[in-house]
């Protein structure tokens, strides 16, 4: 990711105390895991069936997918999978297809039932070459990228990540390709507000999204093959990046890879803290969402920089820590390499604080320091920012600075006017040829930034993973669930049985099969 | 030894009892304003004289373009200088100005129990899609904003706060079941006008399903929101950027008991 | 292996041929535009709304008062965001485009000697107490601007450069002593107008001074100025930002050698 | 100045090359400070008679200075000063003070001689008694500033400048109170453009300059009180600059110490170079004018910075170096103390320049370890602002952090709108807002910054001090007066016969007497 290589150490960390932060983080996730294998959700069949082929939805716009599900669910539950029932109905009744099959079962005259023995084994056997096709699409995309980075190159420095949020795809590709051609080297578009809680994903191309835009497989190609055509001309591969947090993680995560999205926000916690998802559900969709952009190549992006916009950055600076850390187990445990996770963290102290910016890098260089070999994303200021624009400017600017000189890998550029509007096409442009500056003129100043040994900032690095290694270690004995329920992270209270969705989860029956994760788990 | 300033300045008086006055760039009445834009232009000539006749339309008289920039191939962005024609009238303006006195928490509280004589129920929610919880977070938890305790604390208030991404229908059924007194509802994104049709739709809703007499208050709030707005909306008062919860629970206090007073 | 991106978008068409634009947020037509000023008015809320009134003054219609903030004890500062109502007429834009070919140094000296047949005299100078001679330099030096030679370069010219705050009687005294073909003048200081009045006053003291016939070209250039206001200022071009040295030669070589081919 | 200490040596300078460096300043300057003690100019005997108290102005607004002077000079010259002439004649004729004379000089009615033998010893007795009461009121004036510096304190970190420019004094005062208020430490009154090349100092309170305001006795006395009231109501002396430089050097000086103004733009060569003055008469001007300064306590900054404004920041940053060490030379001459040693440079490197930053970061930090105790002036971006404001922000920022990272001591704050308009009132509220956050965010950042050994940085400040040495070489050989007759600075080519006021220079005669210049070199 970034080329420079980064001197070793400049905290002077302690790697006994390092080492014991993992194994803490690994102990509090391991009882998660267990739940999540344990489980399966309504959003993981409907993946699974995007990856057998089936997409497109009814006149109504709910998904095939859904309808599917749904139908199967209420005939024989979800307990040993949806492709059970679905391919012995296959193989036993007239359907052209899984699209035929759904739009009848929609209408409730199929007749599902779960196979036993040889028929199971048959239909299983049917569901991993169709489910198998999908994967293998997905393995292509991915060289694809491969194949197009290596034609086309990689950025330089570090990645530069701009947002689009019309609500319309068309003005988002348009103002994409302007941002590309202007010096972004990642593009995400935002959803629509609301659209995490939709337990389906919407279809086709969408024009009528509220300060974000919809995903949908159609949106995604649209994009991708915007930004193909921009990477084409500008001789440079231009990235893309979507959400895949929300009720429908893991079938937005079947669509990136099938898409080729090159990097997906995925956080173990965010649905769950600040979506009122329910927290199993969560950690289930999660696990098989993270195998699928595993398999895909994709860099995910955790969402730590947003218990910074609801509790205090300096405050709470630990639980960034802590959470970074479980992040890093639940991605690992579920086969993403280190080259693959972009954690989360952000430059949202208040500026009223002082040494505010000496603070920041203490945090940011403590996050680089404790992950050497991920892309970490790291995020701009956005809760002080205010409608004085010109002010936010210069913070973002400094932004650029702290990310420079503690190398952070994804820069997520900040917008002049985070406080009044989603971006205007030209605070794209400003905010770009800011981060060009600061990359510029002081890329380098990392050569001549040596922290004072027992300096403001190693003193407040070595306080922040102290604080860490105790909250993990309170979270090891109470148990990750409870501790969300306590607030830990954001100073959000979630229970384990509230939240959305909770409906949607269902425990695996010893039978339990999905050709899916078995493939993601084996190959 | 040092003697106190001799000034003897001649200042020219500010407009202060004036009724109009203009932008100020250096010198009084100078009337000069910083504009900033982007047109769909390709950038060139004809872009930059585009420019200079929109900052002519917006009142700009012998616009300085000082800035002219390509964005993509389709765009181009200007940052334009100069001196509007415009005058302001200070008569002409209508302020909202807090015409209830501002309570302590204690003062809100006595006036809640002596003039009503129960607590008063007050629900709080971010209404459509909006998740955006900081803000009614600010004025209902104990926690509170700028150092002032929040609506929770008051003991003679209920408080509900029912979060984010709640439905109009679901808000207004909440508001029977409970007995709400007032209704608080926050709205912070605005993109496509998502705050003013959201609110539009909940004071309409609740028109529909209460009788004026009974009918919750509705106080709306969020950062983009312009106090005058109120009746445009349907709403019983607006709050914007920085409001406190003092000045709610005041304002709550005055609208829902002050009648007493004089009734 | 790779397929040809298969894009098949049906994006809204540019109103590239359209007649009339909107400023561009961040959806076509959207009209935004942003703001910034200070009125001479103590920070509060009746500053806050003689902002909006100034906004809407200005055409904006719904603004966002977005940052509102005092300076000192009697005035506000104030940022603004929304969409203007107006719209602009690409079609009623006079765009000053060069009417004359861009000429290498080359062509430019072989334009004079076969149509003049002499050396052409060039005059420059910053008149009136403006004394930044860096861009009448960078047209005139041999050092040049933005890569280009400036005129001295020229063989076929002959640059004189009076430098920094020059009076204009003084520099239509030196205009006739040289037999100046043209006079060339910078201005960059704008406050009060500076560089309008002393234009104008330069202009009519040459042409009081010069019959028409033999009165010197008179070229004006600097940061501030609009190529549109020739006619306006009795000057006979207008330069602005970014002019290079040729740009100017081939407008001298297009301006006094150009009747010679069709007269 | 500014309290913290210097980390000494950041970018380990040779002593012996520092020593070397001063030593050929020294040789170099002494030549032209001989100029300066054999010559006087009208305006060096202007200044004395202010300090005589020969204020006001004719009804045509022509100074009685500038009428006494003439008229000495048409009829006895000035190669023996004019206190000799004036004073004889006082002591001979029936005139009721020193205005009444100058007012009958102006009708050519007095008759001057230059006296002899006791007339002579008699008049300089005179002269010195009268030229002594201007004295001893700077000296009251150092001291009021004394005491107000105690009771209010000075600024903790650097001191921040910000510059008033309306051409109205009514209208500075209004916005130089706004600033101080919004914390400026040090309010600049630019001059109205062309007042540097008017051979008399304008009279009385003014309202129509061009971009500066015109620089008098009566616009120093009604700014310097206003300050003085908002300094009272904030609890913080105020200090109040203004220009020296120009036709008027000395008498500016005279003024200046006599309004109690705190520092004062002085500079040995500016005057030559971009006002195209003659070199001896600046020279000689400007030791007055220093002999000046130095008595008032005054602190002067001078020009260096403006040679970047036409000559290229990277290229010409030794004739920077250079300059500053024959500026010091010249003042510690003229008896200023190394407090009082504003001397200046700036962050001018064109920002397309890769690692610019970086540069800034060289020369400002060479400029601090050459002058450790001199309270230097640090000037923002002018050169490469743009009309993009937005980004002229961000640029102030980074110069703002590049004088706390090198612990310059007196900071000019930058305005967004450089390129666009002399300074609106909001615009130095937001350079003041810029300022202070920088400084509370990263103003301890110094701490934390050391340039590598052989780093980009510390290579840079040595080359750049190494060119210095090699011009102060060839400045010494080929004299300071042809150095600058070639262009050596800002790339102006001045020589030493030419330029504005030539011929107010006089050689001074062995009888020639100057009781101010006696006291200020003997008290
Ligand atoms: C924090 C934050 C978030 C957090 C929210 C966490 C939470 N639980 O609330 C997270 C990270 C989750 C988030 C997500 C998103 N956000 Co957000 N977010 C912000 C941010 C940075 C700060 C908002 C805030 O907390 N302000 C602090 C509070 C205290 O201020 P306040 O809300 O103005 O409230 C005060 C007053 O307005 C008033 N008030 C407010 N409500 C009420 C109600 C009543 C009854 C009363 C009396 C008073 C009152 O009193 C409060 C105290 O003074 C702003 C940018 C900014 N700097 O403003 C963007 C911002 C609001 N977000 C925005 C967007 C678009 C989103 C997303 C939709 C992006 C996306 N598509 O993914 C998502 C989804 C959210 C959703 N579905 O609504 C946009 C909205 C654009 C617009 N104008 O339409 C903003 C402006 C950023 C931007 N420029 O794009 N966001
Ligand atoms: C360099 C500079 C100086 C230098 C000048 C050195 C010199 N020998 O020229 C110094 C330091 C001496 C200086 C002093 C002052 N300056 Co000054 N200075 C600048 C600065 C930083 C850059 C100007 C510049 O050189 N631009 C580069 C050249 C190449 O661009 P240009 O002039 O636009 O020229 C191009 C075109 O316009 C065109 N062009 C220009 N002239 C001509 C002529 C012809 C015939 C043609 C065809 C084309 C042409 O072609 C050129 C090449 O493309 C600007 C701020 C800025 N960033 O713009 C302030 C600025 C111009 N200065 C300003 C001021 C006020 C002053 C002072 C008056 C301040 C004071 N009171 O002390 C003094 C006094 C000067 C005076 N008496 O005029 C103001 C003017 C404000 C206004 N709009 O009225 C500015 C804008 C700064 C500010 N915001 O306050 N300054
Ligand atoms: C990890 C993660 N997922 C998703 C989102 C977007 O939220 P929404 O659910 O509104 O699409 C964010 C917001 O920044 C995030 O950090
Ligand atoms: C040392 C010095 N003197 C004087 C000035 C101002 O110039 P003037 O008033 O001569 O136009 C400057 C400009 O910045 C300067 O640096």
């Amino acid at each position: 990711m970034t080329t420079a290589v980064r001197t070793p150490g400049k905290l002077g960390l302690d790697p006994a105390l390092v080492r014991r932060a993992r194994e803490l983080a690994a102990r509090a996730g391991r009882p998660v895991v267990d739940l999540a294998r344990s489980h399966t959700t309504v959003a993981v069949e409907r993946a699974t069936l995007r990856l057998a082929g089936l997409n497109g939805a009814d006149p109504e716009g709910i998904p095939w997918a859904n309808r599917l599900v749904d139908a199967v669910r209420d005939q024989v539950g979800l307990e040993h999978g949806v492709c059970l029932p679905v391919w012995e109905a296959l193989r036993s009744g007239e359907y052209r297809d899984l699209t035929d099959l759904a739009a009848r079962a929609a209408t409730r005259t199929v007749p599902f039932r779960v196979p036993e023995g040889d028929a199971a084994v048959r239909s299983e056997a049917a569901a991993r070459t169709a489910v198998g096709r999908g994967i293998a699409r997905i393995d292509e995309r991915r060289r694809e990228r491969e194949e197009l980075v290596r034609r086309w190159g990689n950025p330089k420095g570090p990645w530069i990540y701009l947002i689009v949020a019309t609500g319309d795809i068309h003005e988002d590709i348009r103002q994409a390709q302007a941002a590309a051609q202007g010096g972004a080297d990642v593009i995400a578009v935002i959803r629509s507000t609301g659209q995490s809680l939709l337990d389906y994903v919407p279809d086709g191309a969408t024009r009528e999204g509220y300060a974000g835009t919809y995903a949908t497989q159609e949106n995604f190609r649209l994009m991708r093959a915007a930004l193909d055509e921009t990477s084409a001309e500008l001789g440079r591969y231009v990235r893309l990046t979507n959400y895949a947090s929300g009720l429908c993680m893991p079938e937005i995560a079947a669509l990136a890879g099938l898409e080729r999205l090159d990097m997906m926000l995925n956080d173990s916690m965010y649905g769950i803290l600040f979506r009122d998802i329910n927290p199993v559900r969560t950690f289930v969709d999660q696990r098989f969402s993270r195998q699928l952009h595993a398999r895909a190549g994709i860099v995910i992006n955790t969402g730590e920089d947003n218990y910074l916009t609801t509790a205090d950055a300096v405050d709470a600076a630990h639980t960034v820590t802590a959470s970074q850390l479980l992040n890093e187990y639940f991605a690992k445990e579920a086969g993403l390499a280190d080259g693959q996770l972009g954690l989360g963290h952000a430059f949202e102290i208040d500026p009223a604080v002082p040494d505010s910016f000496r603070l920041e890098l203490a945090h940011a260089l403590l996050a680089r320091e404790l992950f050497p070999d991920a892309p970490l994303k790291w995020m701009p200021p956005t809760r002080h920012m205010t409608g004085d624009v010109f002010h936010g400017y210069l913070l973002n600017g400094f932004f650029n600075l702290a990310g420079a000189l503690t190398e952070q890998s994804i820069l997520l550029v900040g917008m002049m006017t985070e406080a009044v509007v989603t971006p205007f096409l030209s605070d794209r442009d400003l905010a770009l040829r800011n981060i060009r500056y600061v990359l510029d003129a002081a890329g380098g100043l990392a050569e001549d930034f040596h922290p004072a040994p027992d300096g403001l900032i190693a003193r407040r690095a070595g306080q922040v993973l102290g604080e860490a290694i105790d909250l993990l270690e309170d979270i090891r004995e109470r148990g990750l669930l409870d501790a969300i329920a306590a607030g830990t992270f954001g100073g959000m209270r979630r229970t384990a049985e509230g939240g959305r969705g909770a409906d949607g989860v269902v425990a695996r029956a010893a039978g339990y099969r999905n050709p899916a994760i078995d493939l993601l788990e084996t190959t | 030894m040092i003697t106190a300033p001799d000034l003897d300045l001649d200042l020219p008086t500010l407009p202060r009892t004036a009724t109009t006055v203009r932008p100020y760039g250096d010198t009084t009445d100078d009337g000069m304003v910083q504009v900033s834009f982007t047109l769909p232009v390709p950038h060139g000539p004809l872009a930059d004289g585009a420019a200079l006749q929109l900052a002519r339309k917006m009142g700009i008289d012998r616009p300085l373009l000082v800035h002219s920039k390509p964005i993509g191939r389709d765009f181009s962005f200007f940052v334009v200088y100069g001196p509007v024609v415009h005058e302001v009238d200070l008569d002409e303006i209508e302020v909202v100005e807090r015409e209830y006195p501002l309570l302590t928490a204690k003062e809100a509280n006595s006036a809640v129990s002596e003039r009503l004589g129960r607590k008063l129920v007050v629900l709080g929610a971010c209404i459509g899609t909006d998740a955006h919880t900081v803000g009614i977070d600010a004025i209902l938890n104990i926690k509170g904003f700028a150092g002032e305790k929040g609506l929770e604390y008051y003991k003679e208030l209920k408080v509900l706060n029912l979060g984010a991404q709640v439905s109009v229908p679901e808000l207004v059924r909440r508001a029977r079941v409970e007995g709400a007194d007032a209704v608080l509802v926050s709205q912070v994104v605005t993109q496509r006008d998502a705050h003013l049709t959201n609110v539009k739709e909940l004071a309409a809703e609740l028109r529909a399903e209460f009788a004026e007499h009974e009918r919750p208050l509705l106080v709306v709030g969020g950062p983009r929101f312009d106090p005058g707005t109120a009746a445009e909306l349907g709403a019983d008062r607006v709050f914007g950027r920085g409001t406190t919860p003092s000045d709610v629970a005041s304002y709550l206090v005055h609208a829902l008991t002050g009648a007493e007073l004089t009734g």
